[in-house]
């Protein structure tokens, strides 16, 4: 199995820039691609196999001021899932959509967009709401988000005369 | 004069108690599915109860329509009640045509549809839809069956099916004599009654109980009175045209305990049909309305048609 | 008071006391599953426990309810569709709030999308202690609705009549405006 | 005729959960259909990133309401794989029995789901009952009848009680005895059968366009894609199974392999008890103070089989007291919006409330 690994990083390797290989757990791989190889690199990881997204989601790196998408891809054949990694710039944040790769990837990219912001070009729907209703904040999965003080301000909470909440959650 | 006024007289003696019998029966047929369910069952008279917290509850309107449709559908219904013989009594003589219930019922349905579609709801008038659609589909495997009846027995008063079913006994039924028919009415019964498969027009997880969407309150319990009363009638029809109406269980010289017995006999005969009707519809799904639709005018209208045959040419259960 | 008047008060009081003895007895609860609590519904509802011997039986529109059950945390998103529903119900209608999420949140209390207390937006007869409560709890919970309604403390529906604009202004303040259109895919 | 707008839910009886369905009909045909979620959200994933790593225990398994072990143990495998912590082996073999019964408890709540859109009550009194046997087990083994907070990273919260294993034998040897039931009353029905056969059907080179899992991929490419075979997770290497399958995906097919895979996991339940070794149930995971536990740093993906198909999460961690992000997959994302957005259209209103069950689409996880 490690053999089938190391050969397909091998591939990668020589076709793509890579910035890191990561192997974070058994049969898993975890691919770091600059943002302009990434659509040839997801279609070319589609056709070497890892035919079904799992998933698409997005890492808030605030200290670095960017974000990081992550697409898990799987492959049923062997069982090795792939972590493909990309990072975008969190002031201006734009990417492409992969509909045209992974089309199953229209609501996880209206789910990124609804939750951080990042907007994707060729995805007509998007930009649409899609699990908040008259949100009027910004995109609250976002770091800088401060959900307590949402919460605080807009959900009024019955007053209690002694203080029951525990400091072991917000505790630093 | 008087006759007339002991005929309105019987005539709502019937409606009450067409009304306390069937919503008691289906009471303790809701028990019946309970423990048939692996469940307790609420309490027998748990019908009344609801229709009497319907009532108590303050109404809405959503216009006209929806309010006149709801009073011109229990009272259609009403009015096919207060016509339709009881245990051989009749309460207008020469007034209990087979057509004339088929009319009056339809005046109460048509009430309901009214209502339904006057409130507004999309579901609602989806339901309507279908429920018409429905009848289309029951009504006419039915009709060719009770015609071939009439034709057959030379009258379409419903006492006088009845009474010609009671000359010999069991055999003189027209559950022995037009089997197939039999058969097909009581399938066109489980459609009129919206039991499953033929609970289309209701379908709670489909269209959210259907004609009945909007309804709340007062309107809500009238319309639960009407569903009771329709239930008696469709279920009064199917026993008298076929199942030989009140035969007696006892025979002897003794009038009062003949006419008693004949009383227990259309009230046993009548609960039997509602259970058994009630326990299929538990046993089964329901239909899409495609479905059905192709299922009445597949099955029961050939059994329907091949039963007219043999009655009209053949001379066999007349 | 004047007699007549008194006359009217006693004639509505035993009216009213016929009324909730059918009421009490007959508790049809609108089917919304609006959180995780409702998984426990079908286990009070079904051969287990068998809520219809109690005469509660679920329903399929707000319409024809007469209890509408918050099962747990809302979010602000349900809280809307459950003003609709609660407002379409036929009077008298009554509120069952389960879990501590309808009491302060919760396990969510710090949640961006769900409300901490529901009893700000609309009026509940009857809290169910439990995350999740039982089967068990459910159905005395409910037992519980039916001994108010006897003895006619089931009044949420009367407190929201009356301080409408209260209630209004809350749902307004977390929601935003209260009607919107909902036609999101467009 | 002109189309209507039908709003399928948030509040209907037909509703798999808190969802709604934005429905174009054009008499019954549904012309364009659009799933509306997020009644349900509760921002689990903003809420995760302000708690520490043991208090996220308490809250995750909310995230499935009727499925949440395999919340409990997705989260654990995560931390297991970035804190590289060796799992006792008993406690692998409790977490299988765990899991398989929640997979038993939601194949009962699906056929019991069946009955619902299809009017067949009964099944539905029926499988609820036969669930609460289910529910009682987990109550004597875990103490919570539906959120069990039970598999904690490390393994077992505590051992298994005395005597339960001969209560699940009775138990799954009831409910053996009883799955022919079901059979005779839902999948052989005929009435149920004119709902379920050569409908909703599913094709086969959708599935991989959609992302779909579990069931519904199993049902159309007719290969044993599951992750317990794929890549065995706990000690499914060591259990013998099958994983039923078929190449056409419609309803009825799909009730089917629920059905089949029932017997699958009783086999499994009774070689897990028969296997179960003795020992530990949890390892020691940190020192001193759970609260102060720093999960070392890395972002890993980890996912199980639900009984709807693959369900997992993306942890990311910076050495912090707290996650710093937690992605959920939830396993009927996809079928659950793109599907029904794709594949409900053609269909009519009565085939809306089926596709929700047979594809078992539970909108909490969809909503996180």
């Amino acid at each position: 199995m490690n053999n089938i690994i190391k050969e397909f990083v091998d591939n990668v390797t020589a076709k793509f820039e890579l910035m890191g290989v990561d192997y974070p757990a058994d049969l898993q791989v975890s691919l770091d691609f600059d943002q302009r190889d990434i659509h040839n690199a997801l279609a070319y990881i589609k056709g070497a196999g890892w035919t079904q997204m799992s998933l698409l989601t997005c890492v808030d790196w605030i200290a670095d001021n960017e974000f990081q998408l992550v697409f898990i891809l799987f492959n049923w054949k062997n069982g090795v899932r792939l972590q493909v990694r990309t990072r975008i710039d969190r002031d201006k944040p734009v990417f492409t959509t992969i509909t045209n790769i992974y089309p199953g990837a229209q609501y996880y990219e209206r789910d990124v967009h609804e939750f951080f912001g990042v907007e994707f070009e060729g995805n007509p729907d998007s930009y649409k709401q899609l699990f908040l209703e008259n949100w009027d904040d910004i995109p609250p999965l976002r770091k800088d988000f401060d959900a307590i003080a949402y919460s605080d301000r807009k959900y009024p909470a019955r007053k209690y005369k002694a203080n029951f909440s525990t400091e072991a959650g917000e505790s630093k | 004069m008087i006759t007339i006024i002991i005929s309105i007289l019987i005539a709502l003696g019937i409606l009450v108690f067409a009304f306390l019998w069937q919503t008691t029966l289906s009471g303790i047929t809701r028990k019946i599915v309970g423990r048939y369910q692996k469940r307790y069952g609420p309490r027998f008279y748990q019908n009344f109860r609801d229709i009497f917290k319907a009532l108590s509850k303050r109404g809405i309107t959503h216009g006209w329509v929806y309010s006149f449709g709801v009073i011109m559908a229990v009272g259609g219904i009403m009015a096919t009640v207060m016509f339709l013989p009881l245990f051989g009594i009749v309460p207008f003589p020469g007034v209990d045509n087979f057509f004339i219930y088929v009319y009056l019922f339809a005046v109460g349905m048509l009430g309901m549809a009214m209502s339904a579609v006057g409130s507004g709801n999309p579901l609602a008038g989806i339901g309507v839809m279908r429920a018409l659609t429905q009848m289309v589909g029951y009504e006419v495997p039915f009709m060719i069956v009770v015609l071939a009846m009439i034709y057959g027995h030379g009258t379409s008063s419903l006492s006088e099916l009845a009474a010609i079913q009671q000359t010999s006994g069991f055999l003189s039924w027209n559950l022995v004599k037009m089997p197939i028919g039999t058969i097909v009415g009581f399938i066109c019964l489980l459609g009129m009654l919206g039991k499953k498969p033929f609970e289309t027009f209701i379908a709670p997880a489909e269209i959210a109980s259907g004609p009945m969407v909007e309804y709340g309150g007062k309107q809500l319990g009238m319309l639960m009175i009407m569903h009771e009363l329709a239930t008696f009638i469709e279920i009064s029809l199917f026993v008298n045209l076929f199942l030989g109406g009140a035969t007696p269980i006892v025979f002897g010289e003794t009038t009062v305990l003949v006419g008693l017995s004949s009383v227990v006999g259309f009230l046993l005969k009548y609960s039997i049909v509602y259970i058994v009707s009630a326990l299929i519809s538990n046993a089964l799904g329901r239909f899409k309305i495609d479905q059905v639709i192709k299922y009445f005018y597949k099955v029961p209208i050939v059994l329907a048609i091949i039963q007219a045959l043999i009655v009209v040419f053949l001379g066999w259960g007349v | 008071m004047s007699k007549k008047e008194r006359a009217v008060a006693k004639r509505k009081k035993k009216w009213d006391g016929i009324s909730n003895f059918f009421r009490a007895n007959s508790i049809w609860m609108l089917m919304y599953c609006t959180g995780c609590c409702a998984i426990e519904l079908p286990q009070a509802m079904t051969s287990k426990y068998d809520m219809e011997r109690l005469g509660m039986g679920p329903m399929a529109t707000p319409r024809q309810a007469d209890v509408i059950l918050v099962t747990g945390y809302l979010s602000v998103k349900t809280l809307r569709r459950v003003i609709y529903a609660y407002e379409q119900m036929g009077e008298p209608k009554y509120l069952v709030a389960f879990g501590p999420c309808t009491i302060n949140g919760g396990i969510y209390y710090d949640a961006h999308p769900v409300i901490k207390s529901l009893d700000q937006y609309l009026p509940i007869d009857v809290y169910i202690a439990g995350c999740m409560p039982k089967p068990e709890a459910v159905m005395n919970g409910f037992q519980d609705l039916i001994d108010m309604i006897k003895r006619k403390e089931a009044n949420g529906w009367r407190k929201y009549q009356e301080n409408k604009e209260w209630y209004r202004e809350n749902q307004i303040h977390a929601l935003g405006e209260l009607r919107i259109k909902d036609e999101f895919h467009e | 005729m002109k189309e209507v707008k039908l709003f399928v839910g948030p509040q209907h009886p037909g509703m798999h959960g808190n969802a709604s369905i934005h429905m174009y009909v054009d008499g019954d045909i549904i012309n364009r259909a659009y799933l509306l979620p997020g009644m349900l959200h509760r921002g689990f994933e903003k809420s995760m990133e302000k708690r520490t790593w043991m208090n996220n225990i308490a809250l995750i398994p909310r995230i499935c309401v009727p499925e949440p072990d395999t919340n409990e143990m997705v989260y654990a495998m995560n931390i297991e794989a970035l804190a590289n912590i060796e799992v006792p082996e008993r406690a692998h073999w409790i977490r299988m029995l765990v899991l398989e019964l929640a997979r038993l408890a939601i194949h009962l709540m699906a056929f019991g789901g069946c009955g619902g859109p299809t009017g067949l009550y009964t099944a539905m009194y029926w499988a609820q009952a036969d669930r609460d046997g289910i529910l009682e087990l987990f109550e004597e083994i875990s103490g919570q009848r539906i959120y069990h907070m039970y598999i904690v990273a490390g393994g077992v919260r505590k051992d298994l009680p005395k005597g339960i294993e001969k209560k699940i034998i009775a138990y799954i040897d009831d409910l053996e005895a009883r799955l022919p039931d079901y059979e005779e009353l839902v999948l052989n029905n005929p009435s149920i059968r004119k709902r379920l056969v050569d409908n909703i059907i599913l094709p086969k080179e959708v599935v991989w366009e959609l992302g779909v899992t579990g069931i519904g991929m199993r049902s159309a490419t007719g290969e044993p894609y599951d992750l317990r075979k794929v890549t065995p997770y706990a000690r499914y290497d060591k259990v013998e199974f099958d994983v039923p399958t078929a190449t056409y995906s419609d309803a009825q097919t799909r009730m089917t392999l629920k059905y089949l895979e029932m017997y699958q996991t009783i086999r499994i339940i009774r070689q897990v008890l028969d296997m179960m070794p003795k020992g530990k149930v949890r390892a020691k995971v940190d020192d001193g103070s759970a609260l102060r536990w720093k999960v070392p740093a890395g972002q890993v993906y980890s996912a199980v089989e639900a009984s709807r198909g693959e369900y997992g999460y993306y942890t990311v961690s910076t050495g912090e007291l707290m996650p710093y992000r937690v992605a959920v997959r939830g396993a009927s994302f996809p079928q659950g919006l793109l599907g029904l957005e794709k594949y409900l259209p053609g269909h009519r209103i009565d085939d809306a409330p089926l596709w929700f069950d047979t594809m078992g689409i539970c909108s909490p996880e969809i909503d996180r």
